[in-house]
């Protein structure tokens, strides 16, 4: 209906606007990181005030929070609830783990590069970071969502079949439905 | 004035006002959550960029045609109840359909919307939506009796079971029936906290137990359809009771600060309360609201 | 304590002629080497008759150098506040062993894990394949002859510059200019 | 030849050749059962009309048949559902075994009722009473299932209303000296106090046990269940709404000559309540789609028996039109789960699981009709429930409204179970092979859930009806005024407009519906419903994860006291009691001559020793 | 007129005692000679029935000795009726019994043919008599022959019943022998017109004794509780057949005599009340002792003491609507009893021990014996539209204009139980897996000729019982008509 480049920009950037101030997170409570949740959420650091909300499940969430290390097993369900997520999405590694093993970077069943497998939007590092720094990464989501930069969904999309060959890497029985928008 | 074109008008600007109010006291609520908690809290406009986020989402997934249906049926629930609530004392503002049904019809237009939405959530496939849903429809069971029992009590003290005539009733004696038939008031309060579902009743959608229940499949414009429609369910179902028992009101600022104060009682009861089970709020609901809801019959026959 | 113990030893060397004691631990234990076929009845005999109702833990030693995996079921006797270790030694190359989980149910959850993480084969345990490693095809990993770190870099992406485990302290204080404050240098390596 | 007798003649010789027409080949017997269904039903629309009778004398008993505005109402629901259901039987018995004992009594069934209808004497009233009795309780135990158990309960119960009724007959005849209806009516307020009050007792007692009032409903659960689904359609749907037939008699003619009549009145009603209300409670508690909808069936016959008992102009509607309503959606669920049944062969919600996309035509018949049972406008039941709860309301029964409306929520409980339990819920594999049940049986469901939609928004087409047999019943005309083609008014003047209703609803509906479907279509997908965030695992083809063990266990714990007690135990334990005495009197005779002789002896001396007593 | 009642003792009889001879010459004779004997007689009694119906009754004198010196034979309405019915019953039992089960072997057939034509000669005379001396005698030969033709299985438990018959019949015979005695040493006559005319002349202590040795003796045989132990034995072990002589065609005699002797002989007022209480806990005793049987042979044995026990009540009404209900309930178990005993008979025709539980899915193989066993079940608990139904209500009505609330309620409650026992059987018969080890046996075709006539008639008095409610009317006045039946026998000549 609106072919315009320049409305298309106006609405862009509304709706990115909204995006921006209405982050909800589904946390993928792995490893340590969980903990640094309810504080994050509960009134010494009210993540809320930013527009940031807990999301019950996958197909009504925002953020994918990725909070510590993800063995091969859950990495299976991780990506199975990055997938039924809908677009817009955004995936936020949480601590040093997601980044590169952390303390578990020699352990024979844990993943140690989680952007080869998720198109991570921003990863928080520490082990583990606290409230602050979660909240300054959400500021960070936040500020890509507003340029219109967090588009890690697009990349996901663009090179599923990249993604896919990690994936299937360490997954060898792979039985998910097809991802295919 | 009769025309159907402002009556269509009056539906879109009546439609539009409960949008607006509903989301705006939902927001406040939030706030006052907030508040309560020793939060700072979301801005009272939150809802409104909640409601724009899902409904800006691009993508979304359904299980089937009746996965569609389900937030439509909430929302025709929704509008059809605000069509028969008269929302200002004299009738010609937003009149609406309200000289077409009555309090029992009202009764059974609110249940709908729940109903399908419940088909909706069934054909998702999803074994929390299924939980979610026999759990609200078995607390719609507790909560509807106190609630009838005093709709029936005013209708037996008034003779009339068409709220336009509660309303004009009010008007004429003065009084409103907050004092005349306190009984049913509180019966009906009671059961109105089961009705907005807040803590500690909000067993049905409870987000870490059930993954929210019945809508733990639906995202983006379902969502927003739902969010939407809930919000003017509330606040018709609010001006409902500012019109039973406030003496309606006579212009929208009346209106706004009586379901204002209608509505902070089951957010206030709400912030406070732990959540109970299942069975607990049906016994409940069976316990002192009957209880009252009886005593506001015998009150109706009596006196 | 004592003349109960030599009781007890008494018993079991009476009932199971393959089991030797080594009694050189602490008061309240007691230590058997049985043969693996003994294992079921003894752990039966000891359950039921002597009552020590508790399984307190099964687990396993990989003894690389001698080819054999030590299994070691350790229960517990309430009454007699007593716990007995029972040992037996199970051949490296084909570890088969008999599936106790019909004497404590428990024992079920050790077994899986013994089957994923060192390969042993109960005989008759019903249960699904996948436990801890899903879908798992490397070698059993605790074993002493599978070497994590080659593993997890061989299967694993690895970030650039994590190559190994040393301090990336110096590295970051070098790249931004930062000092390491004093109270943290403790923890530095 | 009078067409009356030409329509039973036609009944009784066309269910006995189909019967015998088995051998002939199935298509033929599948011909003449509808056409014996359907000519005499042609016959009786068109060559009978309504103020008609004839006279005539068996065995020296004055019989007298015709048909009266009332009896005609409810030969709609009995002609109209028994044609519909015809249809579907003949697709339903395809291919199963004792067709033409099947298609006999369901033709012996559809006769009787047209002749209770038709009776204006009681003694043809009783004999049409029995053969539906008798024909219905082959059917219940057509199945073979249980049939020491459900069946004699069922037969036992009947009988005992039967007996009721009966004696309520005999006694009649001996004090009016005729059987006619009439002269019972006309002579009603002659007879002693005492049997003012036992006749209507018994007349009840006999018409509350096809009705499933309260304490004699234990039947009915088993029984519905029991038959084969193409006939338990017209068994709840028709035949039971015969009890409702004789109700209405009872309560609008003698009982409205009589102060006690009140009383009854009072008392029924209430029992109707309570009947409504442990009928859904234990409705909700089943899990098989036949025993909550027995249940249910129960249940609603609650509401009507509530209606036709408070008897005031608009009760009375309600009762009638709920009982019009009735015999169409519960038809039409039983039909539905007959097609169920046939296509997966169980009929337990725990078993089969979203149906949907493969029977859709079977859900949109289920929907309708479930949105009719439970009352929600626009379809048929809102209409009937909204006029009971005003006739209630104005009549002063207010606990009793407040009883009824509990158990019309608590209705919506086993509504959903019942189409979550089939249509919706996870898809799976053991299920892909479902195929819509064939046309025969999906058109007259569909038709008749149509049914319920034209007369949930212009219900003045049934109304009218209703009116002329309540002008027959002795109604004034004010009924009318209680209604217009689509509006239903109390009787305080507060008013429901269906269509500008209906409008709106469909308006607001399709405008919605139109806003989610259409709104980033493309982007929209279906994915198969074990596509679910279930925590990020993905459900294994053969894993089943619909929610179906134990549905509304929350709402049962809150009201397992209520339930605990089972009038059905209560009836087992009599008759258990009972078997053991008459083993009791069994061993009287103990085979033993000397005892013979003993008794031979014992009596000469008794009578000896009484001789005066007795013959003095 | 064709013939005169004589007939009807003199041909059986004779018929009975020539089987043998003939069976001599041609061995099949023993099976035809009843049937053409039954056949004429059934002739004879439909023509004199019509006669009657027009003439009144006809009195037969025995050697022109007039009454009260002589012995006579009254063809009544009354009592042509039941003759008619006896026939009718005969034809059909001999019929059915052409080559029943030990029947085929020429031997025992020309002991059962010989038997039953004795048996009905008895039962014939029973009713015919107007004797009271004579209608000892006609009790004798029927008792006598009903006693062997239990016995005719060859067995333990055949003998066994067939002696506890013999044990109380022999009781009955000496009571009656008693009464006889009390009476004649009284009255000094033994005509019974003659007895009810000089009634009044009894002393009443005489008349008591009498009436209860009477009573007593007659009871066994019209088996009221508690004189019925031999019943249900004997039904039980008789040939099928047999049972439905006995429910159609002895007892039937035995409860017309001993309501001829309380209607015609005696004017004892408590006599009514008696025969309505002991009928009342006949039938209750009896039903509720059916329900627990597992044999079907037994189970309608109960059944059949059930129905005399309400046939009783209704002759205790003492009212000619009473009476008239009787009638119908005797004429329609006669019909309906004798079906069941009938197609019962082929249901376990193999069994051993004749358990109700061996009809089990019977219906699939024998379709037309089971069929008209519901039949029989339908019609015998009264519902509409079968025989049965139109004799219930009758009894109802005519309770109902006695004011005997209590006594409808009791029938009532104690027909549902005869339901609820028929109805197992029912669905035994139909609804259930057959046993694989039990045999059927297909009827043959005389055999159900036999029974589908009875079908028949179940069907045709259901759906027009005009065809015979005009003749029991007329029966039943002529039972209450005391004075007419005095009249009509006294003075003659």
């Amino acid at each position: 209906m609106i072919n315009d480049k320049n409305s298309q920009k106006i609405v862009d950037f509304i709706q990115n606007w909204a995006r921006k101030h209405s982050i909800w997170v589904l946390a993928y409570g792995t490893g340590c990181g969980a903990i640094e949740i309810p504080p994050t959420m509960t009134s010494r650091y009210d993540a809320e005030r930013l527009g940031v909300r807990g999301a019950a499940t996958p197909r009504q969430a925002d953020v994918l929070l990725i909070t510590g290390y993800l063995t091969t097993k859950t990495l299976k369900r991780v990506i199975r609830v990055y997938e039924q997520m809908q677009d817009p999405k955004y995936v936020i590694g949480f601590g040093s783990c997601t980044i590169n093993g952390g303390m578990y970077y020699d352990s024979y069943n844990t993943i140690k590069v989680l952007d080869k497998y998720l198109p991570v939007d921003v990863y928080i590092n520490g082990c583990m970071p606290r409230p602050e720094a979660v909240l300054s990464g959400f500021a960070k989501l936040q500020e890509l969502i507003a340029q219109g930069k967090a588009n890690g969904a697009q990349k996901y999309k663009d090179n599923l079949d990249w993604y896919r060959e990690n994936q299937k890497k360490i997954i060898p029985n792979w039985v998910m439905p097809e991802y295919n928008w | 004035m009769d025309s159907i074109w402002f009556k269509l008008l009056g539906v879109v600007v009546s439609f539009i006002v409960a949008f607006t109010v509903g989301m705006t006291y939902m927001g406040l609520s939030r706030k006052i959550t907030a508040r309560v908690q020793n939060r700072k809290g979301p801005p009272f406009y939150q809802n409104f960029i909640d409601a724009m986020k899902l409904g800006s989402k691009t993508s979304a997934i359904h299980h089937g045609v009746m996965q569609h249906f389900g937030p439509a049926f909430l929302m025709v629930s929704s509008v059809m109840s605000l069509m028969i609530i008269p929302v200002l004392n004299n009738g010609m503002w937003f009149s609406n359909l309200n000289f077409h049904g009555d309090l029992i019809f009202l009764l059974y237009i609110m249940v709908f919307g729940p109903l399908g939405m419940a088909l909706g959530a069934g054909q998702t496939g999803n074994p929390n939506s299924a939980i979610g849903v026999t759990r609200g429809l078995s607390q719609m069971v507790g909560f509807e009796i106190p609630w009838v029992m005093a709709l029936v009590a005013l209708m037996i003290q008034y003779h009339t079971t068409s709220i336009v005539d509660l309303m004009n009733i009010q008007v004429e004696s003065g009084t409103w029936l907050i004092f005349s038939s306190p009984f049913a008031f509180i019966a009906a309060v009671l059961a109105m906290l089961g009705m907005f579902r807040y803590s500690p009743f909000d067993i049905v959608g409870a987000p870490t137990e059930l993954a929210s229940g019945p809508m733990s499949e639906n995202g983006g414009k379902y969502l927003f359809t739902m969010m939407s429609s809930a919000s003017v369910f509330a606040f018709a179902k609010l001006t409902l009771y500012v019109d039973l028992f406030l003496g309606g009101a006579s212009n929208l600022i009346e209106l706004l600060i009586k379901t204002f104060v209608i509505y902070m009682i089951p957010v206030l009861y709400g912030v406070v309360s732990p959540r109970y089970r299942t069975e607990q709020s049906i016994r409940y609901f069976w316990g002192w609201p009957t209880f009252f809801g009886l005593l506001a019959i015998l009150y109706a026959v009596f006196f | 304590m004592d003349e109960l113990k030599t009781k007890i030893i008494e018993r079991i060397k009476a009932n199971f002629q393959d089991a030797t004691e080594n009694n050189s631990f602490n008061y309240n234990r007691l230590d058997f080497n049985v043969n693996k076929t003994t294992v079921p009845s003894i752990l039966f005999y000891l359950k039921d008759e002597m009552g020590f109702k508790h399984l307190s833990h099964i687990t396993c030693v990989d003894w690389l150098e001698e080819g054999e995996l030590e299994l070691i079921f350790i229960v517990w006797s309430p009454v007699d506040k007593i716990k007995v270790f029972v040992r037996t030694r199970l051949d490296r190359e084909n570890p088969v062993m008999d599936n106790i989980d019909m004497i404590w149910r428990q024992a079920h959850t050790y077994e899986r894990e013994f089957r994923e993480m060192f390969g042993i084969q109960f005989t008759g345990l019903e249960a699904p394949q996948d436990f801890l490693l899903e879908d798992w095809d490397g070698p059993p990993p605790m074993r002493r002859d599978f070497h994590t770190e080659e593993y997890a870099s061989e299967t694993f992406f690895e970030r650039p510059g994590r190559e190994d485990a040393g301090d990336v302290r110096e590295e970051i204080i070098k790249r931004s200019g930062e000092e390491i404050p004093d109270f943290a240098k403790k923890y530095s390596r | 030849m009078e067409t009356i007798f030409l329509i039973f003649i036609l009944f009784l010789g066309g269910a006995i050749v189909t019967w015998m027409a088995g051998k002939l080949g199935n298509i033929v017997q599948d011909i003449l059962f509808l056409a014996t269904i359907l000519v005499p039903s042609y016959l009786f629309y068109t060559n009978v009309a309504t103020g008609y009778a004839i006279d005539f004398n068996v065995g020296g008993i004055e019989l007298s048949w015709g048909i009266n505005a009332f009896g005609w109402l409810f030969s709609l629901i009995v002609l109209g559902l028994g044609a519909f259901a015809a249809f579907y039987a003949v697709s339903f018995m395809k291919g199963k075994e004792r067709r033409g004992a099947f298609y006999l009594n369901f033709i012996l069934s559809i006769m009787a009722m047209l002749g209770i209808l038709m009776s204006q004497d009681l003694i043809s009233f009783f004999i049409f009473w029995e053969i539906m009795t008798w024909s219905s309780y082959i059917m219940v135990v057509y199945n073979g299932n249980d049939v020491q158990r459900i069946g004699i309960k069922y037969f036992v119960f009947s009988a005992i209303g039967a007996y009721a009724m009966l004696m309520a007959i005999v006694l009649i005849k001996s004090m009016t000296g005729s059987f006619m209806i009439e002269s019972l009516i006309s002579s009603y307020t002659s007879f002693s106090y005492d049997m003012q009050i036992l006749i209507p007792v018994l007349l009840l007692t006999g018409f509350g046990v096809k009705a499933a009032i309260m304490p004699l409903h234990v039947w009915a659960p088993g029984a519905y269940s029991n038959a084969p689904m193409a006939y338990t359609s017209i068994f709840s749907g028709s035949l039971s709404k015969m009890g409702i037939y004789g109700m209405v008699i009872v309560f609008t003619t003698m009982l409205s000559y009589v102060p006690e009549g009140v009383w009854f009145r009072g008392v029924v009603a209430w029992l109707g309540g309570f009947t409504a209300v442990f009928g859904t409670l234990w409705a909700i508690k089943q899990d098989d789609a036949k025993k909550l909808l027995a249940y249910s069936s129960v249940a609603q016959l609650g509401y009507i028996i509530v209606g036709v008992a408070i008897g005031t102009p608009l009760a009375m509607m309600a009762g009638l039109f709920l009982a019009v309503m009735h015999a169409i959606f519960k038809g039409t669920l039983f039909m539905v789960v007959g097609a169920i049944e046939r296509q997966t062969g169980t009929s337990n919600f725990t078993e089969v699981t979203g149906l949907i996309r493969k029977m859709p035509w079977t859900f949109v018949a289920a929907l309708m009709s479930i949105i009719a049972l439970a009352g929600i406008p626009p379809l048929g039941g809102f209409v009937g429930k909204w006029m009971l709860y005003e006739s209630l309301i104005t009549s002063d029964h207010y606990l009793l409204v407040i009883v009824i409306f509990f158990s019309s929520t608590a209705a919506f409980l086993y509504c959903y179970k019942f189409l979550f339990g089939f249509f919706l819920g996870q898809e799976e594999e053991e299920w892909a092979h479902v195929k819509e049940a064939p046309a025969l049986m999906v058109v007259p469901m569909v038709i008749l859930a149509g049914l319920t939609f034209l007369l949930g928004t212009y219900p003045g087409i049934i109304l009218k009806p209703i009116a002329n047999g309540m002008q027959t019943l002795g109604y004034g005309m004010t009924q009318g005024q209680l209604w217009d083609t689509s509006i239903i008014l109390n009787e305080w003047g507060n008013q429901v407009v269906l269509q500008p209703i209906l409008y709106a609803i469909l308006g607001i509906f399709v405008f919605f519906v139109i806003f989610v479907t259409i709104k980033g279509y493309k982007n929209t997908r279906y994915v198969t419903t074990k596509d679910i965030s279930s925590s990020g695992e993905v459900p294994l083809a053969h894993e089943n994860l619909t929610f179906s063990q134990g549905f509304f266990q929350p709402f049962l714990r809150a009201v397992e006291p209520a339930m605990r007690r089972q009038i059905d135990k209560y009836y087992t334990a009599i008759a258990n009691g009972l078997e053991s005495l008459f083993d009791f009197t069994r061993r009287i005779y103990t085979g033993n001559g000397q005892t013979y002789a003993i008794f031979v002896i014992v009596f000469v001396v008794i009578l000896l020793i009484f001789k005066n007593s007795i013959f003095g | 007129m064709v013939g005169t009642p004589v007939l009807f003792v003199a041909i059986p009889l004779l018929a009975a005692f020539l089987i043998p001879l003939f069976g001599m010459i041609w061995k099949e004779s023993v099976r035809v000679i009843p049937g053409i004997v039954l056949a004429y007689l059934l002739v004879l009694a439909i023509n004199l029935m019509n006669y009657v119906m027009v003439n009144g009754p006809i009195v037969e004198v025995i050697a022109g000795w007039a009454p009260p010196l002589g012995i006579n034979l009254v063809f009544s309405a009354f009592s042509g009726f039941l003759v008619t019915l006896m026939v009718f019953l005969g034809l059909i039992v001999w019929m059915y019994s052409y080559r029943f089960k030990r029947n085929v072997d020429f031997e025992p057939a020309k002991k059962y043919f010989l038997l039953l034509m004795m048996l009905i000669t008895g039962s014939v005379g029973m009713v015919l008599t107007g004797d009271i001396f004579n209608l000892f005698v006609f009790i004798e030969i029927t008792s006598i022959s009903a006693y062997a033709l239990t016995a005719f299985y060859t067995g333990r438990d055949s003998a066994e019943a067939s002696f506890k018959y013999l044990m109380l019949g022999s009781l009955a015979s000496a009571f009656l022998l008693i009464a006889i005695m009390i009476i004649y040493s009284q009255l000094g006559t033994l005509n019974m017109a003659d007895i009810g005319s000089k009634m009044h002349l009894m002393k009443p202590a005489y008349k008591i004794m009498a009436i209860i040795f009477l009573f007593t003796a007659l009871g066994i045989e019209a088996e009221i509780f508690p004189l019925n132990g031999w019943a249900p034995d004997a039904y039980a072990e008789a040939p099928g057949p047999v049972g439905a002589a006995f429910a159609g065609i002895v007892v039937k005699a035995a409860i017309y005599a001993s309501i001829r002797i309380i209607y015609t002989l005696f004017d004892l007022s408590g006599a009514y009340d008696l025969l309505i209480v002991i009928g009342m806990i006949t039938l209750i005793v009896a039903e509720t002792a059916a329900i627990r049987q597992e044999k079907l042979k037994r189970m309608l044995a109960y059944s059949s003491i059930g129905q005399m026990g309400l046939v009783m009540v209704a002759f205790g009404m003492g009212t000619e609507e009473g009476v008239f209900a009787a009638l119908f309930l005797m004429f329609n178990h006669a019909i309906i009893k004798s079906l069941l005993f009938l197609s019962g008979s082929y249901l376990v025709y193999n069994s051993k021990d004749k358990l109700i539980k061996e009809v089990n899915g019977i219906g699939k193989f024998l379709p037309i014996t089971s069929f008209l066993f519901v039949l029989g079940s339908f019609a015998i608990v009264g519902l509409p539209p079968f025989a049965g139904f139109w004799s219930k209500l009758s009894v109802l009505t005519a309770a109902a204009d006695s004011n005997m609330l209590l006594i409808i309620a009791l029938v009532l409650i104690v027909s549902i139980i005869e339901v609820v026992y028929y109805m197992r059987v029912v669905n035994r018969i139909y609804f259930f897996k057959k046993d694989e080890s039990v045999s059927t046996q297909r009827p043959t075709l005389n055999a159900l000729i036999a029974m589908i006539t009875l079908g028949a008639i179940v069907l045709i008095v259901g759906f027009y019982p005009d065809a015979v409610t005009g003749f029991l009317h007329r029966a039943s006045a002529d039972l209450m008509d005391k004075a007419g039946y005095i009249n009509d026998v006294l003075t003659l000549n």
